[in-house]
């Protein structure tokens, strides 16, 4: 029996809550079927820590809030043949863009001071810089297909990667909507 | 009243003055105020005093030349502006030197030429009492064939002869779209109501256009007798005049206006002892350019906010209250006076093949001879800008003169030889508009030029429909970081998408031509904002 | 129960009551006047106050939001009160082509004022108008009602700066 | 106000719509038509009941033989018009209207008490935006949560004006109106004072019931438990002009 080649896919979360991975898991028996067909070559769900240089499928959830976040969106765009913008965080900047009507500053002297009784004191050392503003991932970067959802479901994201594993550009909005 | 009954009541007003010989007519139009007018006419009667009675100082109305004001000229009574000695600049200090010179030769330092091309080639019918009559005065007013054409009108004519006669004429509405006026009228004229209105649109609202202000300055009552003869053609009974506050002076002569002539019969009840009776009343605007499109107009007459409601009914259908109402703009009204008095194939006669007659221009940019011309429809640009407007000073090079205000576009140096109408500016993607002209130099950028429009456009905006609310504003914030050179390609394509959908969806003109000035900077100018693009 | 409203009292004995309420009488106190009488108000007392907008709406008896949807949708009523002295710039088409940006900005950073607001002092507030139809002296201004023309950024302060 | 009531003597014409040949009476509009023929047409600001207000451009319609588009709840039939209501063009417009929507008031649904109940968000995805190409406005706007039943958002509103509508025809207290213009409108109770605050309220809770999105809602809601109920209005709407 001749199998067909794997499709390779990446993905990453930048600034959301990770829901969409998860939600990502919750395809449940059908990862099975799944990882006959692709192969997941860099993504918090696996081992490797490097983004290999060509990529077919390259999915971004979470939106751009930091200087790391900037980074991880170009060198995807850079090494994925198609990027996917799964989640309304990477859709719309959702939560995490709720920041953006305040300065920045306020911001983080809201969550790291105002609010602390111990020793409060901002984080400088070890963390990225955060960006003046939260952009949806198309705010930065060219994205191809776009999965709203929050997070989208499991059927959703199932749909989505069967169509590009077919070869075909899906119209996720057939299968999900913002908020959903 | 009939017509030998006002020639008599002209010649009573004309003999009033029958000793005067010379007058010095003095503008005292906003323009020519502000740049100090009123001194020098004081300086002027104080100086004269009672020492030459065949002379009299008297305000009149624009002479044009606003680049050149305080203007003052002397003439022989009933003189036109190319038969009088013009002097500019002047101020109170030159007042003796005026007066001295009514017996003698004229002031030289101060002589501005009326054989120059900007006065010779201009063809007067709107402004033909402008800088000649005193706008103050309801007898100067009768005193040259003023009210002739209604008494005419309600004595001689039924309404459907004055609306054969505005048809044959073939006059378009002055305030920007062209709409054939007869069929305005006659439309208006035909739905049976108990109660019509009349108004006159004297919302100039467009940036550099001045066009109505200087008529409403200058010759109110030709305004409100255009306007009588179309409530009489239409049947309405009562009218407005919807002025902006920003003009105060020409509020404060409409209002001398209406005082007088509803004082003297030609206004109010039995307007000449007919049956026909109209009130007019004025209604000051507030500061929305939006209340220039006729559906926000009427709105803010009603005393709401205002914003445009769909069309259809349109307001000859369902206006003012829901009644049938004629909207017309100044300019439009003050062509009716003399297309009753001299016919409508005599009117058909100027200008070009569908756009009859004359049009007011406002000159203003970078232009020698900034201010006011009236010329035939058919006018090349060229004549109009080099040869009236003097072209630029500086010596710098033309680059484009933006036509139809926030709605308009902007005309590049090939295309200076078309012939002015309301159809050959279409084609070049552009519109008459008001009348307004902004000529614009080698130094202009003009992705700024239509970053300025898109501003007005968006804080013009009523709100009421998203294309134009959120639509101008997002135009607008692109354009802003393309003149800051930030944006990139796509931003560009995504403009340029946004441009037509505004035009296409938004409810009323001002959203629906609102990308009018970016869409022809790009389509003369891409070269400037290719160099502008951020990833370029 | 009469469900005819009663015509409220003017807000205080100041006499510029009495214009405001001329000009409602003059129009019958027709829902319609409603324009004309927030200018009458804002011609008496210079601008806009919450009371005057209250009276307005009981004696042409209008609706509150009504009121305050018509005050704030015109540029030309202001709902805050002006400074001693208003300089107006034209920011027309033909005095922005002449640098009327230019002004405003010089005046911005001289008086530390953004278009519509007003110094500290209460001495100067600082307006911009679409074309105020004095194009022919591009770049116009108006400073308390008097049309100025054709001034730089230094000659206009320099007046700017004779105000009291 | 919403169109009176039905002349005895008013015409039947007919008209085609998307190809399909239909009667109606010529006092009716092409929205009218359309939902009686279960033909969908999106909208927003349009509501049966209400006056109409033809501001969200989204019924917009292509009526052959002529360049301008129509807006479908302001257009009355007439005999033999020859109407395109789902045209490549008109999706395309339409998606770009509801982009604009969502950027001007920074709609976040997955936290919207809405969530699944809002016309707005059903418009979206039946338009087929899955995203926004145009940078949100990231304007501030406050809660208000000072009635004691109800609660306004203005991130979530539209300016569609149902709320207004509704609260000045059916329940004749206009406590709502626009204050502003363009970018700066917003919706005010009385004098733009806190919601609770207002003397004319009667919190009958009509303009909630009708609000599209999740800017009007009760208080108490949590996301997605908003659901709005609007089976009252054609009721009341008729009771009023039989008046």
């Amino acid at each position: 029996m001749s199998t067909p080649p794997k499709i390779t896919v990446a993905t990453t979360w930048l600034d959301g809550c990770s829901g969409c991975h998860m939600s990502f898991l919750d395809m449940d028996e059908r990862l099975i079927e799944l990882v006959q067909q692709v192969d997941i070559v860099y993504s918090p769900l696996v081992d490797t820590k490097t983004l290999p240089d060509h990529v077919d499928v390259g999915i971004l959830e979470g939106s751009i809030s930091s200087e790391d976040d900037l980074e991880k969106a170009y060198a995807f765009r850079k090494h994925c043949k198609i990027l996917v913008s799964l989640g309304d965080c990477a859709v719309n900047g959702n939560v995490p863009a709720m920041r953006n009507h305040f300065k920045l500053a306020d911001v983080v002297d809201h969550a790291y001071r105002d609010t602390v009784t111990v020793q409060p004191q901002t984080p400088t050392r070890g963390v990225p810089a955060l960006l003046s503003l939260v952009k949806p991932i198309h705010g930065v970067v060219g994205v191809d297909v776009f999965v709203p959802g929050c997070p989208p479901s499991a059927d959703a994201i199932w749909y989505v990667l069967s169509e590009l594993i077919a070869g075909r550009m899906p119209d996720p909005s057939s299968v999900t909507r913002f908020g959903a | 009243m009939n017509l030998d009954d006002l020639a008599d009541l002209a010649e009573q007003y004309r003999a009033i003055d029958a000793n005067v010989e010379r007058e010095v007519r003095v503008c005292m139009a906003a323009s020519c105020q502000s740049s100090g007018a009123a001194p020098v006419m004081d300086a002027l009667l104080a100086g004269l005093g009672d020492s030459k009675p065949a002379c009299k100082v008297k305000g009149v109305g624009c002479m044009g030349l606003c680049s050149a004001g305080p203007l003052v000229s002397i003439a022989d009574r009933d003189a036109s502006l190319e038969e009088s000695t013009l002097y500019r600049d002047v101020t109170a200090d030159d007042a003796a030197d005026i007066i001295a010179s009514l017996d003698g030769p004229p002031v030289e330092r101060l002589r501005c030429p009326t054989d120059q091309p900007f006065f010779a080639r201009q063809q007067k019918i709107v402004l033909e009492n402008a800088g000649i009559i005193d706008p103050d005065s309801f007898k100067g007013y009768v005193a040259v064939g003023g009210y002739s054409a209604l008494i005419r009108a309600l004595s001689e004519m039924t309404p459907a002869d004055v609306l054969r006669e505005v048809t044959d004429s073939g006059l378009r509405g002055r305030g920007g779209g062209g709409y054939p006026t007869g069929l305005k009228w006659s439309t208006v004229a035909k739905m049976p109501a108990t109660q019509k209105y009349v108004i006159c649109n004297a919302d100039e609202g467009d940036p550099g256009a001045f066009m109505d202000r200087a008529i409403l300055e200058s010759d109110p009552h030709r305004v409100l007798e255009g306007m009588a003869i179309a409530a009489y053609a239409i049947g309405a009974n009562k009218a407005y005049v919807y002025v902006r506050a920003e003009y105060p002076l020409a509020v404060e002569r409409l209002q001398t206006a209406i005082r007088k002539a509803k004082r003297s019969g030609f206004l109010g009840n039995k307007i000449g002892d007919t049956q026909f009776s109209l009130e007019v009343e004025i209604r000051l605007g507030a500061g929305a350019f939006v209340c220039g499109e006729e559906t926000a107009l009427m709105a803010s007459i009603e005393g709401l906010r205002g914003q445009p409601r769909p069309r259809p009914p349109y307001p000859a259908e369902s206006g003012l209250w829901g009644y049938p109402t004629l909207i017309n703009n100044v300019e439009t009204f003050a062509n009716i006076t003399p297309i009753l008095r001299e016919g409508g194939d005599w009117f058909a006669s100027i200008g070009t093949e569908r756009s009859n007659g004359t049009k007011v221009f406002a000159l203003a940019g970078t232009i020698t001879n900034t201010g006011l011309i009236e010329v035939p429809m058919g006018t090349s640009l060229r004549d109009i800008i080099e040869v009236i407007g003097g072209g630029i000073p500086g010596g710098k090079a033309f680059k484009a003169v933006q036509t139809g205000g926030p709605s308009g576009g902007c005309i590049p140096a090939q295309h200076l030889d078309i012939a002015v109408d309301y159809d050959s500016l279409k084609t070049l993607g552009t519109m008459m508009g008001s009348g307004g002209m902004i000529v614009m130099d080698e130094t202009s950028s003009m992705v700024d030029v239509a970053r300025y429009f898109m501003e007005f456009c968006m804080t013009e905006s009523c709100g009421k429909c998203i294309p134009c609310r959120a639509g101008t504003q997002q135009m607008h914030s692109i354009l802003d970081r393309l003149a800051k050179s930030q944006a990139t390609r796509a931003e560009l394509a995504l403009l340029e998408e946004l441009c037509e959908v505004v035009q296409a969806t938004s409810l009323c003109g001002l959203g629906q031509t609102a990308p009018n000035p970016v869409l022809s900077t790009m389509r003369y100018f891409r070269n400037e904002y290719e160099a502008k693009l951020g990833d370029a | 129960m009469s469900l005819q409203q009663a015509k409220p009292p003017l807000p205080s004995d100041d006499k510029r009551w009495k214009l405001v309420n001329a000009t409602m009488r003059r129009n019958g106190y027709a829902d319609h006047a409603l324009i004309e009488t927030l200018h009458s108000v804002q011609d008496a007392f210079g601008f806009l106050d919450e009371g005057s907008l209250r009276f307005v709406a009981a004696a042409l008896d209008l609706p509150l939001s009504k009121v305050f949807g018509v005050a704030t949708f015109y540029h030309l009523f202001t709902l805050k009160p002006k400074g001693r002295h208003a300089c107006v710039v034209c920011t027309g088409t033909a005095c922005y082509i002449k640098g009327a940006g230019g002004l405003v900005e010089r005046l911005q950073e001289r008086y530390d004022i953004n278009p519509g607001e007003t110094t500290e002092d209460n001495r100067l507030s600082l307006l911009t108008a679409r074309c105020v139809g004095a194009c022919g002296l591009a770049p116009a201004i108006v400073i308390d009602g008097d049309v100025l023309g054709k001034l730089d950024s230094e000659s206009l302060i320099a007046k700017l700066e004779e105000l009291t | 106000m919403p169109p009176p009531a039905t002349q005895p003597n008013v015409r039947v014409v007919t008209l085609n719509i998307d190809g399909r040949d239909l009667s109606a009476r010529e006092d009716e509009t092409i929205i009218e038509v359309c939902r009686e023929n279960q033909i969908p047409i999106p909208s927003l600001c349009y509501l049966e009941g209400l006056s109409i207000w033809g501001a969200c451009r989204l019924c917009l319609v292509e009526l052959a033989g002529q360049g301008r588009l129509l807006a479908a709840c302001s257009t009355r039939v007439t005999e033999g018009m020859q109407i395109q209501t789902n045209t490549e063009k008109l999706q395309r417009y339409r998606r770009t209207i509801v982009e604009l929507l969502f950027a001007e008031r920074n709609h976040v649904c997955s936290v919207c008490v809405s969530n699944g109940h809002c016309e707005l968000q059903y418009l979206a995805q039946t338009c087929g935006v899955d995203h926004v190409r145009v940078p949100y406005r990231q304007a501030s706007y406050r809660v208000d949560s000072s009635h004691e039943m109800f609660r306004l958002d203005h991130d979530r509103c539209i300016l569609c004006t149902r709320c207004v509508r509704v609260c000045d025809e059916i329940e004749g207290a206009h406590t709502w109106d626009v204050m502003g213009r363009g970018t700066e409108c917003r919706v005010i109770t009385d004098m733009a004072q806190p919601w609770g605050e207002s003397d004319t309220c009667t919190s009958c809770g009509k303009c909630v019931q009708v609000c599209p999105t999740g800017a009007l809602v009760r208080q108490g809601t949590s996301v997605g438990e908003m659901v709005k109920d609007q089976h009252f209005l054609p009721i009341l709407a008729r009771r009023r002009h039989a008046q």
